[in-house]
């Protein structure tokens, strides 16, 4: 259960960041309403905001085995 | 149970709480122009300001929620 | 005593925030001791910010709200 | 009981701790020039920026405490 | 003692995430050009800018380390 | 054993701030390995850090311990 919460809270953790991220980078002054350039802004800089995140997470993994392993082996 | 619903609930109060906080830091930065605060409540600009930029935030949050779940049902 | 424990941790968390914020905008360069213009500016500041919060809490829960009960009768 | 007054401190030891951390932050960057970093030891500015930094801060704390002190009392 | 191991572990992994979230956000204000995000998957300068963010962050984090020993050696 | 932890996590909390400051300094732009430029800013920015780490807890604590003192004697 404590594995799930880590999950959960990742997952939460994503989303909390990029809604801070994209709205700091598409609403630069909030209007009365949010504009369909806004919105489209927030869409795509959510999927750029992911994949950095994919990137991110795939080459701090793969680069704590590599030193892990060398470390194994001197 | 009653406990777990208890801690539960004052565990989604502290995140909105925080929320609230960032929140605040972050609409304060967009609509209370920078270098020296003018005397004071808050004015018939900043006002409108801090309530659309809630507003704004979470439209943007809605956005980002369809999104995930379009993602989701693919 | 949790409810408690919360709410306190809130008030020190707007203090906190508030404090590195005013502290940013009236203070760009600490001298030797803090300047009356200085003063005036964390008081002003401060009246601004605590509004700012309040403005920013009524939004973000009567948002809420909202959403919760449109949630409902959909 | 002793175990609650050992939390206590604890707990109030973690966040003077968080605090100096967080001011580390915000003074280097007022007082560190931004760039490149001089080689040595703190210069004849950065040092007493770095103190002036710290008791500015504190003042400030101190000026918004009493307003909420002055706030409360009405 | 098991229970300790598998605590240790889920805050360990609780850090890497943490570091993650963190990396994410420093990556990609320095990869994703600022303004507007541009359509589309990260392209053919912004995906190695964020791989090669990750690597040289984790670089400076061994000079550091090293640094530290030798302090510590003394 | 609170304590120790305790201890630890100050500790590792100043090596997280000193590479995410450090990092934002020394690297602008991250290349494909870390320049020898880049390495010598991590080592001065390291040390500068710390230095001033170490003054601001001796300026904090010193301040904290003369209000509690001057508290104590009005």
């Amino acid at each position: 259960q404590i594995q799930q919460q880590g999950a959960m809270q990742n997952a939460r953790m994503l989303v909390e960041k990029l809604n801070q991220h994209c709205f700091e980078r598409c609403v630069p002054k909030p209007g009365t309403s949010l504009s369909s350039g806004e919105e489209t802004c927030f869409t795509t800089c959510m999927e750029k905001y992911m994949q950095a995140w994919n990137t991110v997470s795939k080459q701090y993994v793969a680069r704590i085995q590599k030193e892990q392993q060398g470390g194994g082996l001197l | 149970q009653e406990l777990q619903q208890f801690l539960q609930n004052e565990g989604q109060k502290a995140r909105i709480q925080a929320s609230i906080h960032s929140l605040t830091d972050t609409c304060f930065k967009k609509c209370i122009a920078p270098g020296a605060v003018k005397k004071g409540p808050l004015d018939k600009h900043e006002e409108p300001c801090m309530r659309q930029c809630v507003d704004r935030f979470l439209d943007g949050n809605l956005v980002v929620l369809k999104e995930l779940e379009k993602l989701r049902g693919m």
